[in-house]
């Protein structure tokens, strides 16, 4: 739908104060030094809290605009202009980025609480409240930014602060190569995305959102799909989905709280954003439209999968929240009428996944930073809180009726099958394996006998960690009434357009139920498959391909090491030698050849005074020669 | 503006500062004579700051002063400077006392004393401002190899063990490009005599008719000195030489002001004297950007020692620069001439914190560093954000002008823009390589020793950093100050830009 | 133009010896013949004043140089005629011949138009005409060489002139050193003996003789012995014996 | 009385003069062959005199002997001096000064 935003005024004004907050937390914190470190994490909290209540405002401010001008837009300053080509820095506030704001701040901030408790022993906890601030900020500015290179601003400051945190224990090598790869690949993505804005640019003039919706229709087919699939790229890039997926396995040695707040809630999600902000240009383009769903499917599948094999509780989650993933950008591949649950599937998600990374914080926490699920077991009378959260999350991410992961997901998978069967089965058959993997992690973690390590003892984490899992957990078990009455697709129509409903063979609620028998059918395979027979220690080494390809994710990382890296790495090699012998050796070869050649000349200087008679006499004979030939040729 | 000859001025500042280090009394100590060198860099930067001021963004060549100098043929002693000189001459002077104070005991055991090491660098400066300034070519000529003097004796009396060797390959290189560019010069004597009075004036010769043969052979001439002297990829192997073996400091005066020469006199010379070579060359020389930009990176992922390794990242940008001039729309002219003052702070950044680490440790090999970041938390912090802003993280200035570059290049042509762009993953790739392997993992035990920055090299760098982040959010005064001369030279080039194609015109690019 | 045809074969062939006499002084001599026939051909050619100049000056005094130095230098000093560079005997030669034949084809050619004669410029005499020339015209020239002419002769001198590298020996140093000669190895401190003065013989190669009529080596140069051509003392003697018979008793 | 013979004799002389300084190994002999070509070129500038009908091709010829004789004073007291530390007039003997 069009861009036709109206300048802020009264309450909109405060918008800026929003990314201002926490980017100024940031910077206190960063450039603070030593002084801030007693009260740094406490301003940390402070300032997103800030901006949450002042989101909170904002929203219901927006919401008592009627349903035609809730777009507002608010100039900051011209960021840069080239000839006809000028950039501002421009906020625009309208329904897709009020709930965006909500779910960032919201969940930010509970996590920010968490994690004082959880960081509570790191010496360089204020460094940490720094970037995750510092990440706040740049994922508002994702959100709230009006213009393509503004996104653009925004996606690599989210880039930059998921590599810090990522890398936050940089003594270890591994979490240093993750946070470096997960850089790399985004930066893969953002070539998507610099190409996008390029070709928009070329296309329409300027890469603003109100320029761009208002021409879209005039661009020609092939332009569209073209600047569809960049950003498709750029999203795939950001969100882990299918040929750049492997950094967000790796993305897990970071610290919990950053996997949950950046690695499931927000960052993963800024792809989605992308593609829904920028539907005007993918409703008008079919094929750029089914890339996207291809790509989500089969994200939606690898996710799953991977989830199954994974032992490391934290890689198990990351490996379900590609799979959610792919089911959003599924839902956004559907075109107008997939945007709407698309974005509620991202906002319950966000709550359940948050909360079940967090509760997976609160078992390491316990097991003093165990990951492996193997040597879990009957936690549930050890940490009854986090037993209780976790299992709200589990069961809204199955589906189950009252919670927030049925309302979702069977929308999603109801266009699905409105759209084209095949892909609706995936989805269908996506929502089996989610409740094996999660049913399996249930049981391994709370469930089964008590395989803990010696001398671990499980204790409950404080309440500064507690209290955030309650309000999460409350949040996904309601998170559905956001579809009361449709309200959130009323809520979304002025961003991404009108949608009629359209009915399927077997009806809205007969596809409910097929959904939860399959979902029933997978807790059942995994209760027999787990539940009953011990759990060994150790992995079992001898398992069926399938599980062997699972482990090793798909092989995706193998790909990239064999076709990438490898050949990049030889390549890199050959070039350098390349360089020091061919291009430097033509310069050096030069110099050696001049003095070989002098040193030949040099012998006619042999001391003989003869000698130099004969050339002498030699020279004048030529010179009289030419003369003769010259005057009388 | 009154006509006070600012530029000369600024020419003459510090090079009597230069002239009076060697003589200043003997009893003078060590400390102080390097103070006075600050401080006639610190003099040098006031008015830098005041010519800023007083120059109006749409003022076409401000400050002019002409004067005859050699009536024979024409050259006058010519100064003048407009929005892209002056962006270049005011990044030399703050360039040049943050490379002093950064570099305060680099000169110490040079092959001469570290009083001489100053005095070059304060000659480097003048002569670096008066190729920014000069509006005649011929001056611009003889500050143009008057340049290599300076450099020559740092990097050959203050640096590594092959610094000789080093010293000369540079010598001779550079060289080589000028008197190539010397016949180009007499080409344009010999063409601006048959019109009449010969002069050097690059107004009188931008009026010359030069036949299109003609002009083809001068451009090259120009072309082949500019672009050894703005290394791209064939003949770029004396830049890694050169800043292996020099002290860091030296290495930022050669790359972030001195290179710079190069890529202006495309701007300055090539554009505005050859139009018509300039586009018949473009698409060649598009395409040797593009390749210096992917060459660059590639040997930049590829190599081991710091000081070469942000060399050859200094390549990819050249690319990225030149490739910005010769797509010739206002895009990527004004994201180039952008670049050169950005690259000017990032590249100055890099190579001051690297030669910190290298300093403290001795050996500029990675493989000799590791877990640096624990031992000095403060050094990795600048180290990271120096090299954030080498590999163009929005947000500091590089992405601007790398954005705007590309934009150009996809405008031109979406495939130079999408091989343009594969230089943002390589930069991506050998800034953080680099990053993880000196800094992250476990703390090496020889590494221990390494202290973190004292208060001077702090003063040094943070300037350069805040510039950046500054510039990278609020890049409007240099963006204005250079967007007119970017229009101008695409005048003179006689190049307009392409209509966007949904160009229902009336509204589309009215917003 | 008679004096001319004899002259000329003369001349060449003189050249030519030049080229390959072994000894030096053979070559100095062929070089005067060519030079006193080119005072001819000077004769010839209407100038008399050269013609003079070249005898005297140039025969008579740089020449002689040249045979005062060969007999300094050593003049049976004869070179090898094996060439030692390698292949430069080959190269001079079709050099020299490649220079002479262009040389002598060019002139052959080239027509040099009437010859007009010195008549009109020899009338009051060719002497008193060049010294009129010399002297307004080429004055100048005429100073400068004769500068020249001072220098080169200081140059030879500073050339050939020899430091002392030990102080010269006083009187008395060389009396004791004769007599340590005497002392020692017992060489007569004296001076040597003048060569023998008889009735009809006193040249330098005649001997003295002892007191038992044998000749003595130290009156006779030791560079005539080494030659040979030393007057034995017997013959000298056969006269003595001549006077004695006839008439008187002593 | 033509010209022609004339000059062509003072080809000849010259060039064996030239010959002669390449081959002969003699410094002095090698001195003498100069002093023909010497020779030549005076027979060249009389006989020119006469065909050209004034007094300055002898006058040439008369400085051309003036120079000749402060040449060759010097040049012999160069091979005193070279025969004296050297003990040999061989023109090859004297190359020390090369690559």
């Amino acid at each position: 739908m069009h861009v036709t935003a109206v300048q802020t005024d009264g309450v909109f004004s405060i918008l800026w104060l929003v990314i201002a907050l926490p980017a100024l937390g940031a910077l206190v914190l960063l450039a603070g030094g030593k002084r801030t470190d007693k009260w740094g994490h406490w301003l940390g909290v402070a300032t997103v809290a800030a901006s949450f209540v002042l989101s909170l405002i904002l929203f219901f401010a927006l919401l008592g605009k009627d349903e035609g001008e809730r777009q507002y837009t608010q100039h900051l300053w011209n960021w840069f202009s080239a000839g006809s080509y000028s950039v501002n820095i421009d906020l625009l506030y309208d329904p897709l980025s009020a709930v965006f704001l909500l779910l960032i701040t919201g969940v930010g901030a509970l996590i920010h609480v968490y994690s004082v408790g959880y960081m509570e022993h790191d010496e360089r906890r204020r460094r940490f409240f720094g970037y995750l601030n510092l990440f706040v900020a740049s994922m508002l500015v994702l959100v709230l930014a009006a213009d393509y290179v503004g996104v653009f601003l925004g996606w690599e400051g989210v880039g930059l602060a998921s590599y810090l945190l990522i890398g936050f224990w940089q003594h270890k090598p591994s979490a240093a190569a993750a946070a470096k790869k997960a850089f790399v690949i985004n930066r893969v993505g953002d070539i998507g995305l610099s190409l996008g804005a390029s070709l928009i640019f070329v296309t329409f003039g300027s890469t603003s959102f109100a320029v761009v919706s208002a021409h879209a229709d005039k661009a020609s087919g092939a332009t569209l799909t073209a600047i569809g699939l960049l950003l498709l790229l750029a999203a795939c890039g950001k969100s882990a989905q299918f040929p750049l997926q492997t950094w967000l396995l790796d993305a897990m040695e970071g610290p919990t709280p950053v996997s949950a707040l950046i690695h499931a809630a927000t960052m993963v999600t800024a792809g989605v954003y992308l593609i829904v902000r920028s539907n005007f240009i993918f409703s008008l383009t079919e094929d750029a439209r089914t890339g996207v769903i291809i790509v989500g499917t089969i994200t939606l599948l690898m996710g799953a999968v991977i989830g199954c094999a994974k032992d490391d509780i934290k890689k198990a989650l990351a490996g379900s929240t590609m799979s959610q993933i792919g089911y959003m950008v599924l839902a956004a591949g559907l075109g107008p009428a997939g945007y709407a649950f698309a974005i509620f599937h991202l906002l319950t998600h966000g709550f359940f996944k948050a909360n079940m990374f967090l509760g997976a914080g609160s078992v390491m926490h316990g097991m003093d930073d165990d990951v492996n699920m193997r040597h879990y077991g009957a936690l549930r009378k050890a940490m009854p809180i986090t037993f209780a959260t976790f299992g709200i999350g589990y069961l809204a991410i199955l589906g189950v009726p009252p919670f927030a992961g049925f309302w979702s997901k069977d929308k999603i998978i109801e266009t699905a099958f409105g759209d084209n069967f095949l892909v609706g089965m995936c989805a269908l058959i996506g929502a089996g394996v989610t409740a094996f993997y999660m049913t399996r992690l249930m049981l391994l973690t709370f469930g089964t006998t008590k395989r803990w390590e010696k001398g671990v003892h499980p204790h409950e984490s404080p309440k500064v960690m507690t209290y955030p899992l309650i309000a999460l957990a409350v949040l996904s078990a309601g998170g559905g009434l956001l579809l009361a009455g449709d309200w959130i697709v009323d809520w979304l129509t002025p961003v991404v357009g009108e949608h009629e409903e359209h009915h399927l063979a077997v009806g809205a609620v007969g596809m409910s139920l097929i959904a939860l028998a399959v979902v029933a059918a997978g807790v059942a395979v995994a209760w027999f498959l787990v539940g009953k027979r011990p759990v060994p220690k150790e992995a079992p080494s001898k398992v069926s391909v399938f599980t062997r390809a699972a482990r090793a994710d798909l092989y995706g990382d193998a790909f990239n090491d064999e076709v990438i890296i490898k050949p990049g790495v030889v390549g890199i090699r050959g070039l350098a030698t390349v360089d020091r012998s061919v291009v430097d050796g033509l310069v050096e070869g030069l110099a050696v050849a001049l003095t070989a050649i002098s040193a030949t000349f040099r012998r006619v200087q042999n001391g003989l005074v003869r000698s130099y008679a004969l050339t002498l006499l030699g020279g004048a004979a030529l010179v009289l020669l030419t003369l003769l030939a010259v005057n009388f040729g | 503006m009154s006509d006070f000859p600012w530029l000369t001025v600024m020419l003459v500042v510090p090079f009597l500062g230069a002239v009076a280090m060697p003589l200043l009394p003997k009893s003078l100590s060590v400390e102080n004579a390097k103070r006075f060198a600050l401080s006639v860099a610190g003099v040098e930067l006031v008015l830098g700051v005041i010519i800023g001021l007083k120059f109006h963004n749409d003022g076409g060549v401000q400050f002019t002063e002409n004067h005859e100098w050699i009536k024979a043929f024409g050259a006058h002693y010519a100064l003048g400077v407009e929005g892209l000189g002056l962006s270049l001459v005011l990044l030399t002077v703050i360039l040049t006392p943050i490379v002093m104070l950064a570099g305060w005991n680099d000169g110490d055991e040079g092959r001469w004393s570290p009083r001489a090491f100053f005095a070059w660098m304060l000659a480097l400066e003048a002569l670096a401002v008066g190729v920014f300034s000069a509006t005649d070519v011929f001056l611009f000529y003889v500050f143009f190899e008057a340049t290599l003097i300076p450099i020559y004796f740092l990097v050959g009396g203050y640096g590594g063990p092959k610094r000789a060797k080093a010293a000369v390959k540079f010598l001779l290189y550079n060289l080589f490009g000028g008197l190539v560019m010397l016949a180009a010069v007499i080409g344009l004597y010999v063409e601006s005599a048959k019109a009449g009075h010969p002069s050097y004036l690059i107004s009188d010769l931008a009026k010359l008719d030069i036949s299109t043969d003609v002009g083809r052979w001068l451009f090259l001439g120009f072309m082949v000195a500019f672009v050894v002297k703005a290394p791209l990829f064939p003949v770029h192997t004396w830049l890694p030489d050169t800043s292996e073996s020099a002290t860091p400091g030296t290495s930022v005066l050669l790359v972030s002001i001195l290179d710079k020469i190069g890529s202006f006199g495309m701007v300055r010379f090539c554009l505005s004297l050859f139009p018509e070579a300039s586009h018949w060359a473009t698409p060649a020389v598009v395409v040797l950007a593009i390749i210096s930009i992917i060459y660059g990176a590639l040997m930049a992922i590829g190599e081991d020692d710091i000081l070469r390794l942000i060399a050859y990242t200094s390549v990819s940008h050249f690319g990225f620069i030149v490739l910005g001039i010769f797509v010739l729309n206002s895009q990527g002219l004004q994201g180039s001439n952008l670049y050169m003052f950005n690259h000017g702070l990032s590249t100055a950044a890099l190579f001051l914190v690297a030669g910190y680490l290298i300093k403290r440790h001795g050996s500029a090999s990675i493989r000799d560093y590791a877990g640096v970041e624990k031992a000095a938390p403060l050094l990795a912090g600048f180290l990271l954000i120096s090299g954030l802003a080498v590999l163009s993280l929005p947000g500091l200035s590089p992405f601007v002008s790398e954005f705007l570059v590309i934009v150009g290049a996809f405008v031109y042509s979406p495939w130079a823009g999408a091989f343009a762009v594969t230089g943002i993953v390589l930069a991506a790739i050998y800034v953080l390589l680099m990053y993880q392997r000196t800094m992250t993992g476990p703390l090496r035990e020889d590494n221990a020793t390494i202290t973190d920055l004292n208060l001077r090299e702090k003063v040094a760098v943070v300037p350069v950093l805040l510039l950046m982040i500054i510039l990278g959010l609020f890049p409007k005064p240099l963006a204005d100050m250079l967007n007119p001369s970017t229009d101008h030279s695409l005048s003179q080039v006689g190049a307009k830009d392409p209509a966007p194609t949904v160009s229902d015109s009336a509204e589309g690019s009215a917003q | 133009m008679v004096a001319f045809w004899i002259l000329a074969p003369v001349m060449v062939a003189a050249a030519l010896g030049l080229l390959f006499a072994r000894k030096a002084v053979h070559a100095a001599l062929l070089l005067a013949v060519v030079m006193i026939s080119l005072a001819v051909l000077y004769a010839v050619q209407d100038a008399p004043f050269l013609f003079a100049v070249q005898i005297i000056v140039y025969t008579g005094a740089i020449l002689m140089l040249f045979l005062f130095v060969l007999m300094l230098v050593g003049v049976d000093a004869s070179d090898s005629v094996v060439e030692t560079i390698r292949g430069h005997r080959l190269f001079s030669t079709i050099a020299g011949l490649a220079f002479g034949l262009t040389l002598v084809l060019g002139v052959a050619q080239v027509s040099f138009g009437t010859v007009i004669g010195l008549d009109s410029a020899n009338k009051d005499g060719n002497v008193p005409s060049i010294a009129q020339i010399l002297f307004t015209r080429y004055v100048f020239a005429f100073e400068v060489t004769s500068a020249l002419l001072i220098t080169a002769a200081l140059g030879a001198m500073v050339l050939a002139h020899r430091e002392r590298l030990t102080p010269k020996p006083t009187q008395a140093q060389l009396a004791a050193q004769r007599i340590k000669d005497y002392a020692e190895h017992g060489k007569h401190p004296g001076p040597l003996p003048p060569p023998g003065v008889f009735a009809r013989h006193n040249a330098v190669d005649t001997p003295a003789l002892l007191p038992d009529g044998t000749a003595s080596e130290a009156s006779i140069s030791r560079v005539l012995a080494a030659r040979g051509t030393v007057k034995s003392a017997p013959d000298i003697a056969a006269d003595i014996n001549e006077l004695d018979t006839p008439g008187g008793d002593a | 009385m033509s010209v022609t013979p004339f000059i062509v004799l003072s080809a000849i002389l010259f060039t064996i003069g030239c010959v002669g300084v390449l081959t002969r190994r003699n410094a002095i002999v090698v001195f003498m062959c100069v002093e023909l070509m010497l020779n030549a070129s005076n027979l060249a500038l009389v006989t020119f005199s006469r065909a050209n009908g004034n007094l300055d091709g002898q006058i040439a010829a008369f400085f051309v002997m003036v120079v000749a004789a402060a040449e060759v004073v010097v040049g012999l007291a160069i091979i005193m001096t070279i025969f004296r530390s050297r003990r040999s007039a061989s023109v090859d003997d004297a190359s020390l000064l090369k690559y």
